[in-house]
């Protein structure tokens, strides 16, 4: 155990640190969920990009700067210390990206990857249908092969990043006699493909930030299956651990918001407003709370470098960052009082800034990526072996 | 002793729930998120007709003549309903300080305009510098200095304030306090505030209520209707002890309510604190309402179109109105720590 | 609504507390899950009754004083103020005695209510067994008819004040051939019949609490049945509604709790102690909490006294007072800090006084009278109407 | 930067549980509260072959010379096991404070009989006048004024204190400081006496991991076995969510303890905000699990003969050893709010 950085890890922050302060956006750009902020978001990618930064983790070849996990969280680091956009990408870089990583044909990484990179091509995700949320293996979206071409019919819906995106990914039923987790296949689409009609989803925030997608004889070609053919549930619960676990929500991001809560609370109070006692002790814990998911990230981490593997125990972080980032926010407004409701523009609202946008979105956490109720149900049956029916 | 609503109560409230089935259904909440200022005059005309605006207002000033008790019941409708207009501060608030206040010229000229619907009323609220409904009054009840003023929306300078929830307007309000539009002064000022603070707690609390148990109903017909692993998603335990604890949270609640509301219309001595217990209750149940709603809807109650937000926004914008929680909680803890409160509280009683 | 006592409400308080001031212990008796302590109980209990104040709801004639629900409300607040010991015969009377009162025959009535009155014959429950706990249904403690009586065979555990009681009550299979919730009888069993081996079971107090009963081919008269043969379940339902409801906790219970924790962080707050600044909060939320279940114990009174039932809301106020004792306990360890852990009689205890005490026994609220599991289960079901299945 | 255990670290924590497994099954544990000490010197001398006892103790004075992220995976296995065997006074606290307080006299007296397991230190606690262990103990390192004192049981005067947990043996103790049994005096005291309560605060954290881990595991194996409704409990969600709560708890608390221990051993300049974080995560998510657990167990779990309550005790007792959580909680508070928390927390660094 030695949690000292090393010269090499610090020069690397370093760095990152000076590119980011020369280069970051010094205004906030506008939501990416929006035609406008979506094509800002997509500049600033091509920028980081361009810097070398767009996925450190990958290997030069496909856009990154072949750094390791560890150097991975440092650059998550600087770049929520710098206060830098949030990823337009991040379906394609943190969760497709390491999936193709992982089960993609030679040729796939080299077609997919470093326009992913770029953020040339931003990806949608097309988990769920209308009656298969929770039930993931219900999937109904059908993917039958004719000739060269899978032809795609059905419907997809919460696709993140649906309403502008140029792909989505997703599992469709490729053997129509299967059930459940059997018979399905991981396909790649684009979206301007024939057949496919996007109706965007506004969300609690009125901004549009998934969609509807729904498939008509939709043609791709089988070289857009990802994995095996009948497989898509497994290369999916790939995906699906790295989204609840290591990359999605980098503990940089709540250390962030633990640090801009305990700024508020002492503002709060030498502002002489009036603070309810118990907050203290709440915004300690917050803080406490992001210290701890660092903690046990960094020590994923080094498992992993040491040859580890993530698995079920990612279910343990989905619930303890979306619980965390739920009470971290609230517990900003309570700070803010009476001007929490405010939005900003208002003038009353002063700089309460974003705390009601990200509590609305940190609602949304113990939600998306599988409800924490499926996490629960994970943890006490494949972790600590709790029966099943 | 007895500690429950009259029949006539009951079914007041049963007719005011019926008319606003009918004249409030979600559709007609969310046109108004688009208006000019999110008021309607025509609904306002109509809720007077069935006597709501003037329900505290004097007989002999047109009104119905009845108290905090009866407008309790009316206010947990409003809440259900997710109705928005200027209830509380016009019928809830304004009214009675209006009456209360001993200017007889005050009283002839705006009870009557209250119960035909055709004044509305702004207060401000001691807790906050944003006051509710400030654009579309008539008059408003500012405080200033030692006074309390009536001042006509002309000599008012209205900034509005976006909230978070479409329905609620708010605004900060500037005026120059003038002699003649002052209402009172000094303790007599801090007494009527105190009891508009009180009054519009407690109207909120109510509201929070019927928000609370409108996100119940949807709860259970949405987990009622989806399935998923092949059963209604409401079979499943986690699901159903989630919306079961709402449930445990709001009834008793209610209690606090409905005693709450007993102690304004007869402004027992323990008033204040049975207001703020009121409104920490139902404030914290709707919250919870709130949250546990959302995670049992899934993604569907995380979109604009699904109406699951309507009340979520009710929830949290009352939480803010007439004094957050925190300052309610304060207020109980000043009460029991400070051996302010009264002996009044029934049930286990300290030594005489 | 009128929340005033009437003249006649406050001059039976005032006859109560003179009472009760001049013939309460003034000591703190042995605990009754002792024979000492038992017995000392019971002495109590028959000063009590020659009061008049045993049960003042009851009629005259079984030993009550013929009040109302209203004016029984008023006693528990005052037997409460005055800290008078604990119901040694609680499952009599508060349980067993009302279900008599609703289905008994006259003669049992006769034969079983005032001798139950002045604790002249102790009530252990016998609803459990080892595989009938939650799952009350699946009993299979058989009651045979033969002749004149009924043959038991079978256990029954979890018996409160089954080591020193006279008598048991639970529900037996009659039927044998029946299933769940038919075929099952009420039956009142005299526990010095031959063939009845009582094991004590020590509580987390180290105190016997609670007994295993074993049934040996014991004959009990069919006079003892309670209600109709096969009806058990309906009966005991009756009961349950009374446990979890109106009787076993009767508010006057926590708003003395709560009273305490005040008088308790007062106290530690006066004396310089570090007392956590959230503790504030947390004791006036617990006098609330005890002040809304006055509220509505008052509130269900009122409907009861006006023609009303008491159903499934039972489960409402099982759920609040249990979780509200645990509170209030877990508030008052915490300011009692390090000296929290002691046991009376410590030097170093001083006036901790009966906090761990009560905590480990509030710590089973949440348990017994149906777990707080069951209880959520019949509000989501029975109140709400979500699906069963 | 790297944040794991060595493989020999492991080894050691495995044989330490093996070793426990067999010499401290819970039986054992039973025995103990009925004799005369509550303590085995049988079992204390088994113990110091392996060289527990003497785990901090340098090789020069017969010891393992290992730190406290060795000893931290030890203490774990103590908390599993129940045992309440005087290893925190003495090995985790006792012995270093006797090698790091400069006597050479005290230390080469007293360290070699640590290890060999023929003295046991008591320690008192600067958070609470109750000294664990006074009773059983050779020498006990006691607070008078700004001096520290080692002082030889025969010289201190022992009143016993009962606590809830038979296992845990508290006193208070008088005594008369003298010169020559002095070991530090002001500032170095304080360091002394900090480093002490560090020390023990990590030791009863590492211990309330393994007391949760081990509910945990009697919670899991209860519900899977205990049928009810035809299934067994453990298929219920309301039981299975309330089990993986005390899960997500545990894993992060333990992240908190596993730094802590580096910071111990390193002294680094946040040890102290550590050694509070993980006494704070580490206490909560062992009384979560002691609370959940007697839920899931239900009225079994209330019982004496169930050994459910052996570990629940030890987690009511630890929770209060070395500092409160309330205490703790305000030490980190502090450090946060005054700024006086250190930059060198590794993750997301503020601006240099």
């Amino acid at each position: 155990m030695d949690l000292n950085y090393t010269p090499e890890q610090d020069a690397f922050r370093k760095e990152a640190r000076s590119w980011l302060e020369a280069n970051a956006p010094k205004e906030k750009l506008p939501s990416f969920d929006t035609k406008e902020g979506f094509e800002a978001h997509r500049a600033w990618e091509k920028k980081l990009h361009a810097g070398g930064f767009a996925m450190v983790p990958w290997p030069v070849e496909y856009g990154g700067r072949g750094a390791n996990l560890l150097e991975w969280l440092i650059f998550e680091e600087e770049y929520f210390r710098a206060g830098a956009p949030g990823r337009v990408n991040q379906n394609g870089i943190f969760l497709l990206g390491p999936t193709i990583m992982e089960v993609g044909t030679p040729e796939q990484k080299a077609r997919f990857l470093p326009k992913m990179a770029s953020s040339e091509e931003v990806w949608a995700q097309g988990w769920s249908e209308p009656n298969a949320g929770s039930d993931m293996a219900n999937i109904q979206a059908t993917a039958i092969k004719d000739g060269d071409d899978f032809v795609i019919n059905g419907q997809k819906t919460w696709a993140s990043r649906g309403a502008f995106a140029h792909w989505l990914f997703g599992m469709f039923r490729s053997d129509p006699d299967s059930k459940r987790h059997n018979g399905l296949t991981f396909i790649l689409v684009p979206l301007d493909t024939p057949g496919i009609t996007v109706r965007p989803i506004e969300k609690l925030n009125n901004k549009k930030a998934f969609a509807e997608v729904f498939f008509d004889d939709v043609r791709v070609p089988i070289e857009n299956q990802l994995g095996d053919e009948g497989k898509g549930w497994e290369v999916a619960m790939a995906t699906a651990g790295f989204e609840r676990g290591l990359m999605l929500r980098s503990p940089a991001r709540f250390q962030d918001t633990a640090r801009k809560l305990v700024n508020l609370y002492k503002k709060t109070v030498a502002s002489g407003a009036f603070v309810a006692p118990e907050l203290r002790r709440t915004v300690a814990q917050c803080w406490m709370d992001a210290e701890a998911y660092t903690l046990n990230t960094y020590q994923t981490v080094s498992r992993l470098m040491a040859g580890g593997k993530i698995g079920a125990e990612a279910s343990l972080n989905k619930i303890f960052w979306s619980e965390l980032d739920t009470k971290m926010h609230e517990t900003a407004l309570k700070l803010l009082g009476y001007r929490a409701e405010l939005l900003a523009g208002s003038s009353e609202a002063g700089d309460v800034g974003e705390w009601l946008d990200g509590y609305i979105f940190a609602l949304a956490g113990p939600i998306y990526a599988g409800t924490n109720e499926i996490q629960r149900n994970i943890i006490a049956e494949r972790i600590l072996g709790m029966p099943r029916k | 002793m007895e500690f429950d609503f009259t029949e006539d109560q009951r079914a007041l409230q049963e007719a005011v729930r019926d008319f606003l089935k009918g004249e409030c259904p979600v559709e007609f909440v969310r046109a108004q998120w688009d208006t000019e200022n999110g008021r309607s005059k025509e609904f306002w005309a109509k809720f007077a007709e069935i006597g709501v605006p003037g329900l505290l207002v004097p007989e002999e000033y047109g009104g119905l003549g009845m108290n905090e008790v009866d407008l309790t019941l009316v206010m947990i409708e409003i809440g259900r309903a997710g109705l928005a207009e200027p209830v509380v501060p016009t019928a809830a608030v304004g009214a009675p300080l209006i009456r209360d206040c001993g200017n007889v010229a005050l009283a002839s000229e705006w009870l009557p305009k209250i119960a035909t619907g055709d004044a509305i009323i702004a207060v401000a609220q001691p807790t906050s510098p944003l006051v509710p409904e400030a654009e579309c009054a008539d008059l408003l009840i500012l405080r200033s200095g030692d006074g309390l003023y009536a001042v006509p929306a002309a000599d008012a300078r209205i900034t509005p304030q976006k909230s978070n929830d479409p329905s609620q307007k708010l605004a900060t309000v500037e005026f120059d306090a003038k002699d003649d539009q002052c209402i009172a002064r000094g303790a007599d000022a801090d007494r009527l505030e105190g009891m508009a603070l009180d009054r519009g707690a407690l109207a909120a609390a109510a509201q929070q209520l019927g928000a609370c148990d409108q996100l119940i109903a949807m709860s259970v017909e949405y987990t009622t209707e989806r399935k998923q692993f092949g059963v209604p998603i409401g079979s499943f335990q986690a699901v159903k002890h989630q919306v079961a604890n709402i449930k445990v949270a709001l009834e008793y609640a209610r209690s606090h309510v409905d005693r709450a509301a007993y102690s304004v219309a007869n402004d027992t001595t323990s008033r204040s604190v049975d207001v703020s217990s009121a409104k920490i209750a139902a404030g914290e149940a709707a919250l919870q309402g709130s949250s546990t709603s959302l995670q049992v809807h899934g993604a569907l109650g995380y979109t604009w179109e699904q109406d699951l937000h309507v009340w979520m926004r009710r929830a949290w914008t009352l939480d803010l109105a007439w004094g957050e929680t925190a300052w309610h909680r304060e207020r109980v803890a000043g009460a029991l720590f400070e051996d302010t409160l009264p002996a009044e509280h029934f049930g286990f009683s300290p030594p005489a």
